[in-house]
C-alpha cells in the first residue's frame, strides 16, 4: 500500500504540473486575440476585416501544421541531441506512456504539444503586424503556413530541441530570440520586400498613419500581458512554486518598468505621453524579460524592463528614419528588444559574463541568419509567383474592400 | 427665400438651436464638416510625427428662411457664436429659389 | 499516521480536481462575453444597446434560476435514473459532506451548481442570437427565464442527470445536442414565429444586412474558443491529465479545421474570404467536437471540424434561401452542426458504429421533439400574451432608442 | 521514506494552493484592463486617449511602487500586530523559506507580492474613473503613485497586515472596505476638488453626457466579474476546495441578483431598462459581496446583492441630484456599496449581530476619515503646485488632443 | 441648370436613388445630417436624465439637374417620401451657375 | 461672389488643400459624402449576399471666393483631381449673395 501511496503522491504532482501547463496553454493562446486587436487598432480601419482575417486564421493554421509536421521538427527526440536539424515523422500520436509522468513530469504528451502548439503560431502573428495594410492575404497565409510549419520549429529545436545551441550553453528561457526574434527577422525581410504603405514616406516627410482605435490597441496589449503569465510562467513546465511565482513577478515587474522607460522616454523625447509608445513599452518589456525570467531578481528584472521600453521608443523612431515601414512596432518590439533580452541574459542576473554574452550573441546571430535566409529565400520566391503586394488600388480602398469585399464598421461614418 | 449656411464651432450648436426655436424659426439641418481656414488644428503627433496641422472640428448650420427673417437669423448667429477668438466661423447666404414640404407638397416662403 | 497520508494524498487529488472545475467555470462564464460581442458584431449598431442588455441579464437570469430550480431539475438525484423528469425541491444547500469528495471526486456541491449554471445560461444566449434585432426586450427576458429554468434541464436530466438517454446509451460528452441543440431548437422556433428583419427579403431577394463591427464579432470568437477550454475540458469533471489534455487537443484542432474548411468553402462558393464565415467556421469546429471531444484522435477530430467548417458555410446560405433570418448564424453553428457533432460519434472515434449511431440519432430527435414543441407553445403563448415582436418604427428607427432610449455610440456619425 | 512521503503530500498541497493563487493574480491582474474598458465605454470619445492612458499606466505604476514601499508598508510582520503603521524597509526579497510553505501555507513570497500588488492598483483606478474627463494627467499620475505607494497600505495593514482593525475584529473578507471604499473616498474627494465636468449642471439642470461606447462598457463589466473570481475566491488565500467554491457561489449570485436589482430599479424609477445601470448593478453586487462573500448562504448572497443592485441606482442619481459629477458611477458602486457591503457583515450571515455590525462601522469610520484626509490633503497640496483640472479649451476639445495631441478614433466622423 | 437639395428619411435613400437612376439621372450626392424641425426625436435618456430631444437621423440628397428636369425630379422625390408623416422632409432648389466634369474638363448642363 | 463645390476623391484633399493654400485662398469646408454616379462602388458582399453596390466615398469642398479668383480656383481643382479615369468628380458654382464673419461681424468679398 504505501508503494500505491508514493505513486498516488506523485501522480497528484503530475496533475498539478500537467494542470497548470494547459491553463498556461490557453494564456498562450488568448494572445492571438491579443496580437489581432492590437494590430487592428494600431492600423486603419479599412483594413480592419483582412487584418482580423489573418489574424484569426493563423491559429488555425499554426496548431494544424505543428500538429502534421511543426511538432516532429522541434522536438525530434534525444537522437538530434546537438544537431542542427531533426525530424520525427509526420503526425502526433502517443501511447499510454505519454499521458503519464514517465513522458514528463510536468505534463502529457497532448498537453506538451497544445502548448508549444500555441507558441509556435504567435511567430507567424509577429510577421503579420509588420506587413500590414499591404500584403495580399493569400501570399501571407502561404508565407504563415510555411514558416510556422519549417522555419520556426527548426530553430526551435536547436535551444529547445535539444540542437546545437542548447550544447552550446545559450539561454532563452520562453523565447526572446526563438519566438520573438525568429519572427522579428521573418517581418524585417517582408518589410524590405514590400516597401512601405503609399503615402508614408513622400517628398522626404515621414507621414504618420494612425490607427484607428486606440481601445482595441488597449485590450490587446492587457491580453497579451495576461497570456505572457502563460507564456512565461508554463516555459517553467512545471506549477513548481518558487520558479513559477518568481518567473510571474519578473515577468510583470519588467512590464510594468517597461511601461515607465517608454513613457518617460516618449514624453521627454517627443514631448507628448503618446500611448501607442506606452503600449510599446509594456510589450518591450515583457519581450525583454522573457530570456531570463527565471534568472533575475526583482531589481534586475525592472532594470531589463525599463531599458526595453527605452529602447523600444528609440528604434520606432529609428525604423522611421531609415523608412521602413512597420504600423505597429513589430520589429522594435520583437526583433530588436527581442536582441536585447536575449543578451540580457550575458548582463543581468544569475548567468551573466562575459562568457555567457558571448554564447547568447552567437546565439542571436545563428538564429538571425538562418531566418533571414530562409524568410528572403521564400518572401523572394512567393514575390515571383503570386506577387506579395496588393494594387495601389486596392491599398488606397482598403483591402477590406479589394481582398474581402466588405467593411469592418460599415454602420459608421468614415473621416477621409 | 434664401439659405444661411453658417459654419460654427459644434459646442455653440445647442444655445444658437435653442435661440433660433424660442425667435420661430422652425428647422435646421446640421452637418459634420472640418474646416480649414484662418484657424489653425492642434498640432497631432502620432508615434513621433506631426500630421493634421490646419484642420478643425466645425458644424454646418443650414437655415432655409423668408427674406425678412434673414437680418434677425444673422444677428442670433452673430449673437450666439461671436467670441472674438478666430474660428467663430463665417455664414454665407445663398439664394433659393423654390422650398417644398414633401408630406403636404406644399411649397413657397411660407413652409421655412 | 499511513492512515493520515493516505486521506491527505486523496484531499489534495479532490482539491486539484475542483480547482480544475472551479477554472473551467470561469472559461465558461467568459463565454458569455463572447456571445455578446460575436452578436453585437454581427448585427446592426442600431441595435447594440439591446443585445449587450439581454446578453448581459442572461448569466445574472440563468444563475439565478438555476439556484431556485434548474439545477434540482436537472440532477435530481438516483432516484430517477432512467427517467424522463425529476425534480428534487427548490433552492440550493450541502451539507458538509458535500464539501468533500464523498459528494463528487471532481469537485464540491457548490462547484458543480456553479459549473453547471454557467452552462445553462448558454443554450438561452444561443437563442439571443437568432432573434436578434426585432424581439421585444421584455418578451425575450420571459423566454429565457422560462426555458434556462425549465426546459433546459429537463432534457439535461434525460442524460447528464441519469435519465432515459443516459440509460439507452446516447453520448453526448460536453453538449453538443444537450446544450447547442437545445438551445438551437428553440432558436429555429423564435425565428419561424418572429419571421425575418423588416427588409431582409424584399421583392424576392436577400438583402444583406452586415454587421457593424468586425472587432467585436472576433473578439467574441476567440473568446468562445478560450471558454470552450472548460467549456469540453470541464466536462471531464476533474483534472485526469490524460483526458483532459486530449480533449483540449481534439477541441483546439477541430476548431482549427473547422477555421480552414469554413474559409476555403467560402473563397471557393461565394468567391470572397467572408470572415464572419471563418468566425462561424470556428465555432463548427468547436460546437461538432463537443460530443465526442474525448472518444477522438487527432485525425478524426480534424475531420469532424473540417466537415463541421463546410456545413455551416452551407447551412447558413440555405436558411437564408428558405428565408429563415438569423442575424448571427447560430441556428447553423449551434443546431445544424450540433447534430452532426452528436451523430459523429456514431461515425467516428472510439464508439463509432451503427448502433451507437442510431442511439445518438434517437437521442437527437427526442430532444428535438421535446425542445421544439416546449419553446413553440411558449413563444405561441408570449405572442399572443406580451407579443413578440417590436413596433415596425421602432425596428427601422432601432431596438435602442425604442426599447432604451439610448444609443450605443452617440459620438459617432451613422451611415444611413 | 515515509517522512518523505509525508513531506511531498504537503509539498503538493501546496503547489496546489500556490497555483491556485497564481491564477487568482493574473485574474485580479485582467480586472484592470476591465476598469480600462468600462471607463472609456461610459465617457466621451474625445477623452478616451487619456483614459485609456492613465488605466494602462496605473497597473504599473501600482506593481512598482508596491514593490519598492507598499508591500513593506502593508504587511510588516507580526511585530506591528494591533498597531496603526510599520514598515519592514524598502524593496522586495526573500530567502529559501519564502519560497515554501514555511512562508505560508497558501502560497509563496513572490505569489503574495504580486497577488498584493494587483490588488494594490485597482485602488488607484477607481479614482480614475470618478475624476475622469477634466483631470490633468500628470497630477492624477502623482496622485496614483502616492496614494498607492502609502495611503493603500496604510488602512491595508489596519486589517490585512494584522493592524488594530484585525484585533478589534473588523471583518473584510476580500476588501469592500479596504480596497473599494479606500478607492471611494479618495474618488470622492477628487470629486468635489475637481467640480463637475463643463456643461453637466447648466442652468440647475442635469445634461447628460452619454458614455461613447456601450460594448466597451460590456465589455469591461464581463471582465470585471471575471476578475471577481480571483479577487474574492484568491482571498480564501489557498484552494481549499470548500471555501473557494462557497466564495465563487455567493459571488456570483450577488452579481446576478445585483443585475437584476437594478434593472428593475431602473425599469420602475427611470422607466428605461439602462443598460449603463445595469452594468453598475453587476459591479454593486459583486462590492456588495466582497465583505463577506465566505460568510453567507446563497439566499444571503442573493439578497445582499439584490439591496446592492437597487443601492447603486439610486446612488448615481442621488450624487447627481447634489452636483457630484462622477461620469462611470464609481461613487456609488465602490464607495456607497462598498459600505453597505462591510456593514452586511454585521447583518446577515454567519458573524450577524449587533456587536459585529457596530465594529463594522468602526471599521468603516476610521478608514473613511483617514483616506478623506489623506487624499484631501493630497489632492489640495496637488491643485496649489501641479494644478488639478485642464484648460476649459482642452476640456472642450477633448484631453486626447490637449493632453496627448492625437486621436482615440481618427478615422471616424464625430458627432458634435 | 439648378441643384435640388432634398432632405429626407435615412431609410427612403435606397428607393429614391433607384427610382432617380430608372429615370434617367446620372448621380447624386448623399451626405448624413441631423435634422432639427417639426418632428421631434426620441426622448433619449442616460443614467435618469432626458437629453437629445429634438434632433432626427436625415439624409441630404443633392443633385444638380438641367431646368426641364427639375419638375420631373422634384415630383420622383416627392413620390418616393411622401409618407403624410410629419418629417418627410424638406425640397430646397438653388441655382447652379456652372457644373464642370473633372475629368473631362467639360462643362454646362450636358454633363449633370 | 460665389461658392464652389467640388465632389473629388478623398485621397485627393491633402495635396488640393495644400495648393489652395499656396495659391491664397484663405479657407475651405470639407464634407465626407457619398457619391451615386457613373462611377460604380466595389460589390461588396457579406455572407453571401452582394450590397452596396453604387456608392462611393467622396468629399465635398466647399471654397468661397470673390468673383475674379473662380477662375483659378477652378484651374487648381481640376488640376490636383484629374486623373482621366471616371469618378474625377464634379465641380458645381454656386452664387453667393452675403458672406460674413462672425468674429469681426465684417462682410463682403474681402473675408473670404
Ligand atoms: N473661403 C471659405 N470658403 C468656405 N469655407 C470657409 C472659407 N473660409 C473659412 N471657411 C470656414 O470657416 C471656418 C472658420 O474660419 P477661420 O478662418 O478659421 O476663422 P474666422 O472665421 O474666425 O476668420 C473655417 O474652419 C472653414 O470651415
Ligand atoms: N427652415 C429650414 N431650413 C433648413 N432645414 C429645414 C428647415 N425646416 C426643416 N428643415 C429640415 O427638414 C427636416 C424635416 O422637417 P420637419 O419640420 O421635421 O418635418 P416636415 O418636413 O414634415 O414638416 C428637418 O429635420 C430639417 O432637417
Ligand atoms: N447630377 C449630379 N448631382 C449631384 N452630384 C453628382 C451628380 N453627378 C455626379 N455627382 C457626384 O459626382 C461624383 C462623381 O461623378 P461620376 O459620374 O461618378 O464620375 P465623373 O465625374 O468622372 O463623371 C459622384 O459620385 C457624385 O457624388
Amino acid at each position: 500500500m504505501s508503494h500505491d501511496v508514493v505513486n498516488s503522491v506523485s501522480n497528484n504532482l503530475f496533475t498539478i504540473n500537467n494542470l497548470w501547463m494547459m491553463i498556461a496553454t490557453a494564456l498562450v493562446f488568448i494572445m492571438h486575440l491579443g496580437f489581432a486587436t492590437l494590430e487592428v487598432g494600431l492600423t486603419q480601419s479599412k483594413n480592419t476585416v483582412n487584418i482580423l482575417f489573418k489574424n484569426s486564421v493563423i491559429p488555425a493554421i499554426g496548431i494544424i501544421t505543428y500538429s502534421i509536421i511543426g511538432f516532429d521538427l522541434m522536438y525530434p527526440g534525444s537522437d538530434f541531441a546537438g544537431k542542427i536539424f531533426g525530424f520525427s515523422g509526420f503526425g502526433i500520436g502517443t501511447n499510454a506512456m505519454g499521458l503519464t509522468a514517465k513522458y514528463n513530469q510536468g505534463y502529457t504528451y497532448w498537453t506538451d504539444f497544445l502548448f508549444q502548439g500555441m507558441f509556435a503560431a504567435t511567430a507567424a502573428t509577429i510577421v503579420s503586424g509588420a506587413v500590414a495594410e499591404r500584403i495580399k492575404l493569400s501570399t501571407f497565409l502561404v508565407f504563415s503556413a510555411i514558416f510556422v510549419a519549417i522555419a520556426y520549429p527548426i530553430t526551435g529545436m536547436w535551444k529547445w530541441g535539444g540542437g546545437f545551441l542548447d550544447t552550446m550553453g545559450f539561454y532563452d528561457f520562453a523565447g526572446s530570440t526563438l519566438v520573438h526574434s525568429v519572427g522579428g527577422w521573418a517581418a524585417l525581410m517582408g518589410v524590405i520586400f514590400l516597401g512601405p504603405r503609399l503615402g508614408k514616406y513622400k517628398k522626404n516627410r515621414i507621414n504618420a498613419i494612425p490607427g484607428h482605435s486606440m481601445p482595441l490597441a488597449v485590450i490587446g496589449v492587457f491580453l497579451l500581458w495576461l497570456g505572457w503569465f502563460g507564456f512565461n510562467g508554463g516555459s517553467v513546465l512545471s506549477a513548481d512554486p518558487a520558479e513559477v511565482s518568481l518567473v510571474l513577478v519578473t515577468t510583470s515587474l519588467a512590464a510594468s518598468a517597461g511601461a515607465i522607460g517608454a513613457m518617460l522616454t516618449s514624453w521627454v523625447i517627443l514631448k507628448t505621453p503618446d500611448i501607442t509608445m506606452l503600449l510599446n513599452g509594456i510589450l518591450a518589456g515583457l519581450v525583454g524579460i522573457t530570456a531570463g525570467a527565471d534568472l533575475m531578481n526583482p531589481v534586475e528584472a525592472i532594470m531589463i524592463g525599463f531599458i526595453s521600453g527605452i529602447i523600444v521608443v528609440g528604434s520606432v523612431l529609428f525604423f522611421d528614419k531609415i523608412k521602413l515601414d512597420d504600423p505597429v512596432g513589430a520589429l522594435s518590439v520583437h526583433l530588436v528588444v527581442g536582441i536585447f533580452g536575449t543578451l540580457a541574459v550575458g548582463i543581468f542576473g544569475e548567468k551573466a559574463g562575459i562568457n555567457q554574452l558571448w554564447i547568447q550573441f552567437k546565439g542571436v546571430l545563428a538564429v538571425g541568419v538562418f531566418i533571414s535566409i530562409f524568410s528572403s529565400a521564400l518572401w523572394f520566391i512567393l514575390k515571383k509567383s503570386m506577387g506579395l503586394r496588393v494594387t495601389e488600388e486596392e491599398e488606397l480602398d482598403g483591402l477590406d474592400i479589394g481582398e474581402h469585399g466588405m467593411e469592418a464598421y460599415p454602420d459608421f461614418e468614415k473621416a477621409v | 427665400m434664401k439659405k444661411i449656411e453658417a459654419i460654427i464651432r459644434p459646442s455653440k450648436l445647442d444655445d444658437l438651436y435653442t435661440e433660433l426655436r424660442t425667435s420661430g424659426f422652425s428647422g435646421i439641418t446640421v452637418t459634420e464638416v472640418r474646416g480649414y481656414g484662418t484657424q489653425k488644428g492642434h498640432k497631432e503627433k502620432y508615434r513621433g510625427t506631426e500630421h493634421n496641422l490646419d484642420f478643425v472640428h466645425k458644424v454646418k448650420v443650414e437655415l432655409v428662411c423668408p427674406d425678412n427673417k434673414i437680418e434677425e437669423a444673422i444677428r442670433i448667429i452673430i449673437e450666439k457664436n461671436k467670441t472674438g477668438k478666430v474660428g467663430d466661423g463665417k455664414i454665407f447666404v445663398v439664394p433659393v429659389e423654390t422650398a417644398i414640404r414633401i408630406r403636404t407638397e406644399e411649397s413657397g416662403e411660407s413652409i421655412v
